[in-house]
């Protein structure tokens, strides 16, 4: 058995750093674009009309239930027979919000659906439109309600950025295989990579629940 | 030196399906039964207990699956024995789906209402039998659904157990792929498979979510 | 758009059916300006869904309903008008629990009335003195208590100007202490001149202000006339077994 | 413990190989484990008197199951690093590579001076990456996938402008079609059976093992077999 | 666990915190076998606190509570002892929503008194019919309305037989036609000769069975008397003022 011996991956430290940053540039664009599409494809799946419905139903069901690596190959490799190249971070970023979007929009669907009808209808007896109604009156308890799982969603959405490794984005797992490559100390870069991850995850975390105190005081406030 | 991509690799393919379905159901009953022993810890009155759940949760869901495994199957040799690779996808999924499950559950027994414990309470039933007879009846039907959607998620995860050298789905994929120099044809055809598996899964949780609701 | 009478609700044989079940029949209703109007009668009688298609929340089917000079009619056009010109109070006060006291009671003229938000501000802040509550315009609605959150519902219909308040049991979600201090409100509002139709069981309230009090069940207006008189001697049968049930 | 002893003892020789690397590791049409490891291995199984059980590894896997006993040797297309040989021993090697730059026919690619501002795709961990990865000139963009399969996808969808490949892997993309060719070398490798340190009696039987097999011409033929290609000398150390 | 005089609830000096916040101070209260008390107050006024002490669902810091005949002493056992002799009825019922309405009251005869399913379905159904809806044994609770559901409540506690009743508000979440069927129930339950303790502002049903209404603010017992004289003439500020408000 080989002692452990971590030398070969503290002196690619600076690689390491790139990585991290780069997972973490692509997580959050991720996660941003994530929420758009999931606001988006919620309000669609409850809408009355079966037409807007469907499409949304079978996005849902064909990304939850395919594996992630499928998509990302599908949209590097496969799109450009359509014409369509991109870069493998452009890529990522894609596939990864598009996942996420699927996951993302079924919690939403949900913080949609838990708000209480009797606000919709306060709103109008105001008189707003729909649309006003929606963006005043419904979008924002809605997040507040479903934060906690978007933030847990968010998390996996981190997670699975160690995947797009597989395109040749050089985020953290990859820049964890090229040590290991050269140095063949796996089990050293699996536990600095571990390590690494459980921080960006605390970080996420602290982050989302500053982020959580800022947008939703209400949520807070005890009489 | 390619080979065409053909029905043999399809077979192939479907022996790691077979594989795949088998280490679901590890991980399913495995981490099932973690599950319940980390929501209780998590429940419980005791401070300490519930901290070291939560401190548990919080370290398992921030680490990829993947290391988990590594971790679980090569780590052992630090420690002075050996593990055979089944036993290890069976302690590290377990551990895994119990850091989920464990805050699914948690969740669930907690958003039953407090009035139906004290309902409860005040009519001089026990604590196990409170448990057993009022709070988990609900919570279940509360955490079927996001219990139902995590197992998805696991069935496609036990992927990674071709680090341990078990020839699973998405390792045929490949194995086939690489043979045949084919990775789209052949990674869609994986994810069929998997799609055939998991979306009967998602339409049954759909299902009784819809019908829980009313 | 022609009001030149005073007239501000006029029902005609209004009919309203929730798939089989007729919720409103033939219901026959004219409230004037000023006029105070208290509505009661057993649970599922129809007196919600009455009041919920005066404001176009619900859609009668049938008979014909002029809010405010504006013939219900079933167009999005007719249904905008007639919700700008009604304010509706709600039993669980429905308050936007996002935003504070102050942004409930601003919203609805920024963005349905278009008016700046110093305007909207100012607004707010007057129908929050009226429902004497100015002090608590920054505090969410969860900080509180029930009859406040109540108050501030009625200060935030209050600030579209309604030709028309609506209130749908105001204060049977309140602690008994709390029911006071909104009925004092809605008394004071009564006596300045508002027109009020409201729904409640809350008799001594009825005696003190209504103008007439309606008597439905299954749907249908039973009985309507003055309170002293309703109350001493109602004249169906229905109405008189209500009362003996709701003043045990 | 003496590995060579106990897999006398058990009378069977477990041997980590990676079957998702063809020509090296692959499976046959028959889907039975085939390629040029395998090749050598069930020469190694027959010699020492033993049989042979293959495990298949995902690349990762490789070293870890060496080194935690999970298999007595590593034949996976090896390649052999100062670096690396911190980890484990090498023992002589069993075939010379060459890294060759593989783009489409088009293009104009003579020297590793035209790489630069080109996307080059490699795979990850193996020795076309270090290599390429050494000597690149500043401003070439390397672009790394996690196998074979992927780097060759890469190249045929036009996502990277040229791969670095070994020549097996050359010789087949050039059977299959004429829109890529081999442009030019970029160095030679040698790849070696991977052992668990400190197990020199095993090692030493591998050594001599290979110098037996070179001499019986038997390494030769599976190189013919399988690589398309034979080595006029294998270096020895 | 003498019971020798008729002593059902006996409290001495009862202190109850939250945190830095006292819920009850110095509570001084005696209930014999077979009274009916009625507790009222603010809110906040610490009610609920009181009669969630005397059925251990909260534990008191200091003084003394003896409960049947039980010092409640924080300890497993008098908590258990105690509960299993008092029955309590909530606001909102608190039925087991995953329970027919004959199993709500199946459930703890069983389980804590180790009764068989065929005797504690006979009692189940003997208690179904003192509240007068033995027809609804095999339906769920949401099917029910909220005065049945409370009906149901009551059954369920008295089907563990208990030595004291405690009601908590049991009116203020029902519509008000349905009050007056939940409050007969219990007004039979009193002349039945049960003993009561009910938090309730129910005036009528006061005058009506109360052999003492205790009036409570800020934790304590600030009055306490027959109804008709504590309605007609309450001696403190407060209770005066609470009840200007509640009986607007
Ligand atoms: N959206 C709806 N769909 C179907 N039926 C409805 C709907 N809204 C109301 N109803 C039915 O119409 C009838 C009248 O309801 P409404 O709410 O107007 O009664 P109410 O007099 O306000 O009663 P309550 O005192 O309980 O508020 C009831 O039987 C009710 O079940
Ligand atoms: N679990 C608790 N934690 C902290 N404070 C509490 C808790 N329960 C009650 N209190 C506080 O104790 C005080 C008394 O509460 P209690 O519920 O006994 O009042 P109440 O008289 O029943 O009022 P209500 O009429 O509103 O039911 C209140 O100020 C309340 O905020
Ligand atoms: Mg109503
Ligand atoms: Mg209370």
């Amino acid at each position: 058995m080989n002692p452990l011996d971590f030398s070969g991956v503290f002196s690619r430290a600076d690689r390491l750093v790139d990585g991290v940053w780069l997972t973490a540039q692509i997580s959050l664009a991720a996660m941003v674009f994530a929420l758009a599409i999931g606001v988006l494809a919620a309000v669609l799946s409850l809408s009355g009309n079966r037409l807007l419905r469907l499409p949304v139903f079978a996005y849902v069901e064909v990304i939850r239930n395919t594996p992630f690596i499928v998509q990302v190959f599908l949209i590097y490799f496969g799109l450009p027979a359509l014409g369509l190249r991109l870069d493998p971070v452009s890529a990522a970023i894609l596939a990864m919000s598009i996942y996420g979007g699927a996951y993302t929009s079924e919690i939403i669907r949900a913080g949609i659906q838990s708000i209480n009808r009797g606000q919709i209808e306060a709103g109008r007896a105001l008189g707003m439109s729909p649309l006003t109604i929606f963006r005043h009156v419904v979008l924002k308890p809605a997040l507040a309600s479903v934060f906690p799982s978007l933030v847990a969603q968010f998390i996996l959405l981190l997670l699975s950025s160690s995947v797009v490794s597989a395109i040749s984005v050089a985020e953290l797992t990859s820049v964890g295989n090229d040590i290991q490559g050269l140095t063949l100390r796996n089990m050293e870069v699996y536990l600095i990579i571990a390590l690494i991850y459980v921080a960006l995850v605390a970080a996420l975390k602290g982050g989302m629940t500053v982020l959580e105190r800022l947008l939703f005081p209400f949520k807070f406030l005890r009489r | 030196m390619f080979q065409q991509f053909s029905l043999n690799h399809v077979y192939f393919m479907l022996t790691g399906l077979g594989w795949t379905i088998g280490l679901a159901a590890i991980a399913l009953i495995g981490g099932s039964i973690a599950g319940s022993v980390l929501t209780l810890m998590r429940v419980s009155a005791n401070p300490v207990l519930s901290r070291i759940a939560q401190v548990y949760i919080f370290v398992v869901q921030g680490t990829p699956l993947l290391v988990t495994l590594f971790i679980a199957y090569f780590g052992s040799t630090y420690l002075g024995f050996t593990v055979a690779p089944l036993t290890a996808i069976a302690v590290a999924f377990s551990f895994y789906a119990a850091a989920f499950l464990g805050d699914i559950w948690r969740g669930a027994i907690q958003s039953v209402p407090v009035g139906q414990r004290e309902g409860a309470h005040a009519l001089g039933l026990s604590g196990a039998d409170t448990m057993r007879h009022i709070i988990i009846p609900q919570a279940i039907r509360i955490a079927t659904p996001p219990t139902v959607g995590f197992f998805v998620q696991l069935i496609k995860n036990t992927s990674l157990a071709s680090v341990v050298g078990i020839v699973e789905l998405t390792r045929t994929a490949q194995i086939v792929s690489n043979a045949t120099f084919k990775p789209l044809e052949v990674y869609l055809t994986a994810a069929l498979f998997y799609f055939l598996v998991c979306f009967p899964i998602t339409l049954f949780s759909r299902r009784l979510e819809k019908r829980l609701s009313v | 758009m022609a009001d030149i009478d005073d007239t501000v609700v006029e029902a005609r044989k209004v009919c309203k059916f929730f798939g089989k079940f007729q919720a409103l029949a033939d219901v026959d209703l004219k409230v004037s300006k000023g006029e105070t109007i208290v509505v009661c009668g057993p649970s599922g009688s129809g007196k919600s869904t009455l009041i919920r298609c005066i404001n176009a929340l619900e859609q009668h089917q049938s008979g014909d309903l002029v809010v405010c000079g504006i013939p219900l009619s079933g167009t999005r056009a007719s249904i905008d008008a007639v919700r700008r010109r009604t304010g509706m109070v709600f039993q669980n006060f429905n308050l936007f629990p996002h935003m504070t006291v102050i942004e409930n009671c601003m919203i609805a003229p920024m963005k349905v009335k278009g008016m700046s938000r110093d305007e909207a501000r100012a607004t707010a802040e007057r129908f929050l003195k009226r429902v004497h509550i100015p002090e608590q315009a920054d505090k969410y609605p969860i900080q509180l208590s029930g009859g406040q959150q109540q108050r501030v519902a009625i200060a935030r219909a209050l600030s579209m100007s309604p030709d028309v308040m609506l209130f749908d049991e105001p204060t049977s979600a309140l602690d008994p202490e709390m029911v006071r201090e909104v009925l004092d409100t809605m008394v004071e509002l009564a006596q300045g001149g508002a027109t009020m139709i409201c729904v409640t069981h809350e008799m001594n309230f009825a005696r003190q202000v209504a103008d007439r009090v309606i008597f439905m069940d299954r749907g249908a207006i039973i009985e309507a006339g003055e309170p002293e008189a309703f109350f001493s001697a109602p004249r169906s049968e229905r109405a008189r077994e209500f009362l003996a049930q709701i003043l045990h | 413990t003496n590995t060579l002893d106990e897999i006398v003892q058990r009378g069977k020789i477990v041997v980590g190989i990676s079957l998702s690397t063809p020509p090296y590791g692959m499976t046959d049409a028959n889907l039975q484990p085939a390629g040029f490891d395998v090749a050598i291995a069930n020469l190694i199984a027959r010699d020492l008197g033993v049989e042979l059980e293959i495990l298949d590894q995902v690349s990762q896997a490789r070293i870890p199951n060496l080194t935690s006993n999970k298999v007595d040797i590593v034949i996976s297309s090896l390649g052999i690093t100062a670096e690396r040989a911190k980890a484990i021993m090498y023992t002589n090697a069993i075939y010379v590579d060459e890294q060759m730059i593989i783009a489409p026919t088009s293009a104009a690619i003579a020297s590793l001076e035209d790489l630069v501002g080109k996307r080059v795709g490699v795979t990850r961990s193996t020795t076309n990456d270090t290599i390429i990865t050494d000597k690149a000139i500043e401003g070439t963009n390397i672009q790394r996938f996690e196998d074979d399969a992927a780097t060759n996808q890469a190249l045929f969808s036009g996502q990277v402008d040229a791969i670095v490949s070994g020549v097996a892997a050359a010789n087949a993309i050039n059977k299959e079609t004429d829109q890529f060719q081999r442009k030019f070398a970029v160095r030679q490798s040698p790849m070696g059976i991977g052992v668990r340190r400190g197990d020199f009696d095993l090692h030493q039987w591998l050594n001599t093992e290979i110098m037996l097999l070179w001499n019986s011409g038997e390494i030769q033929a599976a190189q013919q077999e399988w690589l398309g290609i034979v080595n006029e000398e294998l270096p020895r150390f």
